[in-house]
């Protein structure tokens, strides 16, 4: 018995690209990843030329408005090795720039341009960035990134039936009528 | 124009709704409904029209073209980017035509309700003639609501159709205040499909 | 006019209203059988009426252009043509079937639907052209069986006359065509199911593919028309089949009865099979019924 | 080759051509629905306590807390929760989070209707869809809808709700306190609640839903939710500050308190109220020093200044709370240590001195100056204190005992103390000597003290008798069941009658009778009756009497003191007013007489120490606006009927009623028949006259628009009657044209 394929994987990755940040195993032939920006195309290139992963299951995106960066995460699943992978990197939230992986991928446009409409980044190289995805008209920040309010929005642009404006939050209303006391 | 102010129906209009007995009697009794499921209301259609509840009973099918429908099913919430594919579905459906709203999302936001891409209430861009409430509604729900209709359009007060378009401007700037691109290829300034 | 060509004319005007009736019967019939096989109670008897009924009554009246609005009355005219030319019976009963009648019969069964395409292709919607397209392939499908059927028909009778087939077929159900003549029969069976264009041959108006096809612009009026038409066309159809294979009919009941028999056969096929693909659809018509339909020609002409 | 099989099995689907076919023919028949659907909600209006906790959890934002026309009170809000079905989508959060349990769902889910307002919905106040909410006076209209016309769950039709405490998302049972085990907590006066941990507390804290119904019933409307929910994020300086806001004696309060608020709690009908009191203890132990926490604002002296007499809780909270405002305070304090009955009349087991030290002097860091052993009317004459301070406050509470009454008692030369002094003289470390036999007679929280600490005195049998049942007992119960742990026998339903004594006056026992109750024939408490012949004599050595106090005011001179009507007459100068025992107040705390304001034990009935706090905040309003002179600061003095129900002093014993243009004071008897009367009069009666006229007119007024606080029933004039045969006609109509459409 040699090496498990997880192992195996984990141990030529690390080989062939030194400057990874972090790999580690989130479950059973599950690898996550951590990279720096500049290097996920090439790594991905790498993955899917010479390593069998010809699958992009997916790309998503987290916000961390604390860090002011955007966290991207490509899924890849090999069948061969049937392992998945995560390969995430951190992009600045200012500027939120990557490289495409459309010429990969063809699919990959639409994952892009849903991000590019959902959180605002930029894919460079794609040539359908900045289309119309599902939101149309849209006028304010991008509507996944976490400062966006969704209820403040909903409330600006919508009509909510005005039946109901007899509302009373009980706390305040016994803070109103029985706390004199109270600080305000 | 007070958004909130609810068109009225002009009562001169009803007497022309009047057909003869007949034709009363088959706008009842056979009801095409556009197959367009616009929310997660429309897995509760299935049961309904599949052999467990089979609405084919009350003379109702699923019709493929707006062209041909009586009936739109706003299956539970609608989202902007829908809602001007279903006002222009509306449009093409020839009167007399009706509208259901089901769900409580077409109501007043439903769980939507904080929601960025849904609007909240129906009847400010099509006029609504029932509404099933339920999140979602049960087969038992949908079909009372669509008995409701029957009764509704049975004693000639199913007349969202008249109020559309006797309001027409009412809906109209209602519907450019969601749809900010009103004017644009999509939505012609006359509708003329 | 003459008292012959007033009862004449009374007859047809009985014929086109009774087939209109008879249509929704039967088709009202098939709704229920289909909602039993499907586990299901169905809707009432009266609902073919009460759909064309509404449909009559809706207000509205879209047309993209002349040609639209003639379509569906170039249809009627068709379908009335056929219907007059097809014998139901004895007497009055024989409208206007003459010598050489079953060509031109033939011929006018595919005006109501070259007037439909034309009137498609003026609504300018996608989904109606893409369905006048299957439906004119497949039209091509069974017609190739069909004729071949047919030809060995007149090769067998050496007439076209649909009356002279008829009264071939005297003395018992062993005379009739369909028995006599097994290969001929079976050819002109399976084109039938084409004919019909129930399941599985039904990709013309495949709801889920292309919305309902050649009639996905057609709403209100011209749709009653066209359900009007198409509940004649039914009648029409099987009557001619009836007449050619199974022995034609003494009264007009018996017709009505073979045609309802007739009708269950393409019903239970549809019910049962799921829908073809346009390429399936066109190699099944070419392969066995076409094989079938020249071994029938080859006995019928040698 | 061709799949005979293929094209022959698919027809075996026509098979079904012969079976009955599984439709259900609705509305013909129905399918049953399960047992636990969730439906649409019902509420038991009745049982509801509108605590809002249904509409914080919602997360839709379906449900509103709106007044349909209940009333108010200490634990009900008097507000219903309305659904709006345009929202709802049935997670049953509501039901399980409900505190009260009245919240249920149903198995009717068929809600259709063409008016989209007619998804706004009182549950258990309104039929599906019947009434429009369109404004309040719909909603009022609800409410007059009487018990029997409310909608009632049919059996069977409630589907999803709480069937006991266990179910749904809320703990019903409180994190039990850890205490001292009885044989161990008779031998010292060690503190016998042992206080929450970090985690204990934490736990504890969680259960509350934040409602604040227990701030109405807090006399001090302490911000009980504010300070809980900082506990929850362990933010436990905050919490103190919070509750300094408007408690200067807040570990007392934690440790002792009469804790109102717990009755109120939401809990408290189907659990263990949320333990209020503990949580705050745990917040106050938190600290050994309050200086370094409380960032309270100390004004600069503003140069009028206020006396103080009596350092209770009540003083201390006006010296307190004057200073952070910038007034000069200063305290006279008869004992040699402040606190007051906190002080004097708290066992140390349960309130041990420490606690009250840090209290104290945190305050006097803060600017308090408290004299102590400066009686007034002794060391100090009231005069005096009336010339120097610009405002006066009297907070002196009940130190007198009642006598007993018993024959003997007087002859008595030893033997007979009274526990409030039993407490004071142990508290203040004296030796007392009770022998090895005392009985203790009352059933209060002071008989309860004088026993437990008499049981801690040395190996000593005590004895309570009390004239009535255990269950009758004002006492707390958690006293009581720690009386009874610690072995202090009670002996209920026994009435002392004489004082045995021997021929040096020294008590050997006493004599009491046994009694059975008896119903008062008017539907109040039962009675105790005595049993002839049942008469038993205790042997005790001492004998302790807990049955009342009351307050000596003879350091007043007379002159201050208000004479009725030859006062009247006279038009001499008003003093201050005492009614039964008490000193009358109005609003803001003020006596009858200018400047001087009053609090604590002799004013409220309640007479407790968070009373007492409250009393002090009140009077601390009271003076800085009449000593800022501004304009609503005019303090009225005369007493009119508003003040009076205001006052303190009266409840269900006390009415007011007007007679020939006077107000007059009625004593009720338990079932409300009068049995004395009194005139106080304060106005001259042509004024008074005017405005008791006046009053009324406002009466009527506020009858028709319905503000009145009974429950507005349809009222009896005719108007209201027909006007709501219409409704009801109406309504009927309504349902059958359902039915008919059915």
């Amino acid at each position: 018995m040699g090496f498990s394929k997880l192992t195996e994987t984990k141990v030529l990755l690390k080989q062939y690209f030194k400057d990874i940040i972090s790999i580690e195993e989130g479950g059973e032939q599950r690898l996550i990843i951590d990279l720096q920006s500049k290097d996920i195309t090439s790594m991905i290139n790498h993955l899917k030329d010479f390593m069998d992963f010809k699958h992009l299951s997916m790309i998503s995106c987290v916000d961390w408005p604390e860090e002011n960066k955007f966290e991207i995460v490509y899924i890849l699943t090999s069948y061969s090795k049937n392992i998945v992978l995560m390969l995430k990197t951190k992009i600045d939230r200012k500027n939120p720039k990557l490289q495409s992986i459309m010429s990969l991928w063809p699919q990959a446009v639409t994952y892009e341009i849903e991000l590019n409409e959902m959180f605002g980044v930029f894919f460079e190289g794609n040539d359908r960035m900045g289309e119309e995805f599902i939101l149309e008209d849209w006028d304010d920040i991008p509507p996944m990134r976490r400062d966006f309010d969704s209820l403040e929005y909903a409330n600006k642009n919508f009509k909510f039936r005005d039946e109901r404006k007899d509302k009373k939050i009980i706390r305040e209303f016994i803070s109103e009528h029985y706390d004199e006391w109270r600080k305000k | 124009m007070d958004d909130l102010k609810r068109p009225t129906l002009d009562s001169d209009f009803t007497c022309d709704m009047a057909f003869n007995k007949i034709t009363k009697w088959a706008q009842k009794n056979s009801l095409w409904l556009l197959a367009y499921g616009t929310g997660c209301g429309a897995i509760e259609l299935s049961p309904t029209m599949t052999s467990r509840y089979d609405w084919s009973r009350l003379g109702i099918r699923g019709s493929a073209t707006p062209r041909q429908a009586d009936l739109l099913l706003i299956t539970g919430y609608l989202s902007t980017k829908t809602l001007k594919r279903v006002i222009r579905s509306y449009e093409q459906m020839q009167d007399p035509k009706y509208v259901i709203g089901f769900g409580s999302c077409t109501i007043n936001g439903g769980m939507y309700y904080d929601s960025y891409n849904t609007i909240k209430q129906l009847d400010l861009y099509i006029p609504v003639d029932v509404y099933i409430n339920g999140c979602m509604p049960r087969p038992e729900a949908v079909l009372s609501g669509l008995a409701y209709l029957k009764d509704k359009i049975g004693d000639k007060k199913a007349d969202g159709w008249i109020k559309y378009k006797q309001n027409f401007e009412w809906y109209r700037e209602n519907q450019k205040k969601i749809l900010k691109s009103f004017n644009g290829d999509n939505m012609p300034d006359k509708y003329n499909w | 006019m003459s008292t012959d060509s007033m009862y004449r004319l009374l007859v047809t005007i009985a014929v086109i209203l009774g087939s209109i009736i008879y249509g929704f019967f039967i088709n009202s019939l098939a709704r229920r059988i289909t909602a039993r096989v499907q586990n299901r109670m169905g809707p009432p008897l009266k609902q073919p009426f009460i759909d064309v009924i509404k449909l009559y009554s809706k207000r509205t009246f879209v047309t993209h252009g002349i040609m639209q609005t003639l379509g569906p009355i170039l249809m009627l005219t068709g379908i009335i043509s056929t219907l007059i030319l097809i014998p139901y019976g004895k007497g009055y009963l024989t409208l206007y079937s003459s010598n050489g009648d079953l060509i031109t019969i033939l011929y006018i069964m595919t005006f109501g639907q070259l007037a439909m395409a034309l009137a498609v292709g003026q609504a300018g919607n996608p989904y109606g052209t893409i369905g006048v397209a299957r439906g004119l392939t497949r039209m091509f499908g069974y017609e190739l069986p069909l004729i071949l059927a047919l030809i060995s028909l007149i090769a067998l009778n050496h007439s076209a006359d649909v009356n002279v087939i008829i009264a071939n077929q005297h003395g018992g159900i062993a005379n009739w065509n369909a028995f006599r003549h097994p290969f001929v029969g079976i050819t002109a069976l399976l084109a039938m199911l084409g004919m019909m264009s129930y399941q599985p041959f039904d990709n013309a108006s495949a709801p889920a593919e292309v919305a309902s096809g050649p009639i996905t612009e057609f709403g209100g009026k011209f749709m009653a028309i066209m359900m009007t038409t198409n509940a004649m066309f039914v009648v029409a159809k099987l009557a001619l089949l009836v007449d050619l294979f199974f022995g034609g009919a003494s009264n007009i009941f018996i017709l009505a009865l073979k045609i309802f028999l007739l009708y269950l056969y393409p019903l239970f096929v549809g019910l049962v099979f799921p829908r073809f693909a346009m390429e399936d659809t066109f190699l099944f018509f070419w392969k066995w019924p076409t094989l079938i339909g020249f071994i029938g020609l080859a006995i019928a002409i040698f | 080759m061709i799949d005979i099989k293929g094209i022959l099995g698919p027809l075996s689907a026509l098979k079904f051509l012969g079976k009955a076919p599984h439709t259900i023919d609705y509305p013909k028949e129905t399918k049953k629905t399960a047992d636990r659907y969730r439906g649409i909600h019902y509420n038991d209006v009745e049982a509801c306590i509108g605590c809002g906790s249904c509409g914080t959890i919602c997360e839709n934002d379906a449900i509103d807390m709106v007044n349909v026309g209940f009333d108010p009170n200490k634990a009900d809000t008097g507000f219903r929760p309305v659904v709006d079905y345009g929202r709802c989508c049935w997670c049953a959060l509501c039901v399980d989070v409900c505190p009260s349990g009245s919240l249920s769902l149903t198995k009717d889910y068929v809600y259709v209707d063409d008016d989209p307002k007619k998804f706004l919905y009182v549950p258990g106040l309104q039929e599906l869809g019947k009434v429009n909410i369109d404004s309040t006076d719909d909603l009022k209209e609800l409410a007059k809808i009487e018990k029997e016309n409310r909608p009632k769950l049919k059996e069977g039709e409630r589907s999803w709700y709480q069937k006991d405490r266990t179910e749904g998302l809320l703990e019903f049972n409180r994190v039990p306190m850890k205490e001292l085990p009885g044989s161990t907590r008779i031998k010292s006066f060690a503190e016998v609640v042992l206080g929450y941990t970090e985690e204990e507390a934490f736990m504890e804290s969680i259960r509350c839903l934040g409602c604040g119904l227990c701030i109405s019933a807090c006399p001090d409307r302490m911000h009980i939710p504010d300070y809980i929910q900082a506990i929850t994020e362990r933010d436990y300086n905050s919490s103190a500050n919070i509750i300094y806001e408007n408690n200067p004696l807040p570990e007392m309060c934690g440790k002792v308190c009469t804790r109102q608020c717990e009755t109120a709690c939401v809990y408290h009908n189907r659990g263990d109220a949320v333990a209020i009191r503990w949580l705050k203890r745990f917040t106050t132990e938190q600290f050994d020093d309050f200086r370094t926490i409380i960032n309270a604002e100390v004004k600069p002296l503003n140069g009028k200044k206020v006396g103080i007499i009596g350092a209770g809780p009540a003083g201390l909270t006006v010296g307190y709370y004057l200073r952070l405002r910038g007034y000069d305070v200063t305290i006279y304090e008869a004992l040699s240590k402040a606190g007051g009955m906190t002080m004097a009349g708290i066992p140390k087991y349960r309130f041990p001195l420490d606690s009250l030290d840090k209290q104290i002097s945190y305050m006097e860091e803060m600017g308090v100056r408290i004299h102590y052993n400066t009686r007034v009317g002794k060391d100090i004459m009231f005069d005096e204190i009336m010339d120097t301070y610009d405002a006066v406050f009297i907070g002196i509470g009940f130190h007198d005992p009642y006598d007993l009454g018993l024959k003997g008692e007087k002859e008595a030369k030893s033997g007979v103390i009274s526990a409030v002094e039993l407490l004071r003289r142990v508290n203040f470390g004296e030796k007392v000597d009770v022998g090895k036999k005392v009985a203790v007679i009352g059933g209060g929280n002071v008989a309860i003290d004088g026993a437990r600490v008499s049981k801690r005195l040395g190996n000593v049998d005590v004895t309570i008798l009390y004239r009535r049942r255990v269950q009758d007992m004002p006492a707390d119960w958690e006293e009581i069941e720690g009386a009874e742990d610690e072995g202090v026998h009670i002996v209920p339903q026994a009435i002392p009658e004489e004082i045995m004594l021997d021929k040096n006056g020294k008590v050997t026992g006493i004599k009491y009778v046994m009694a059975e109750m008896v119903d008062d024939g008017k539907g109040g408490r039962p009675r105790p009756k005595k049993i002839e012949g049942s008469e038993k004599i205790l042997p005790i050595d001492t004998l302790v009497g807990a049955i009342g106090q009351q307050a000596d005011y003879s350091f007043l001179p007379d002159e201050y003191l208000f004479k009725t009507q030859d006062d009247e007459k006279s038009g001499s100068k008003k003093g201050i007013d005492t009614f039964w025992g008490r000193i009358l107040v109005h609003g803001y705390n003020e006596t009858t007489m200018k400047k001087v304001f009053s609090g604590g034990d002799m004013v409220n009935r309640t007479a407790d120490a968070i009373s007492a706090i409250a009393d002090g905040l009140n009077a601390v309003k009271g003076i800085d606006l009449f000593l800022q002179g501004g304009k609503e600061t005019k303090v009225n003095h005369s007493v009119t009927e508003s003040d009076l129900d205001k006052n303190k002093l009266l409840d269900k014993h006390y009415k007011m009623k007007h007679e020939n243009g006077k107000l007059v004071s009625v004593k009720l008897d338990l079932s409300g028949n009068i049995v004395t009367e009194s005139v106080k009069i304060a106005k001259d009666p042509d004024e008074l006259k005017k405005d008791v006229e006046k009053k009324e007119v406002n009466k009527s007024t506020d009858k028709a628009n319905s503000k009145d606080k009974t429950m507005s029933y349809p009222t009896k004039n005719t108007n209201g009657e027909t006007k709501k045969e219409e409704k009801k006609s109406k309504s009927k109509k309504k349902s059958k044209k359902k039915k008919k459409k059915k």
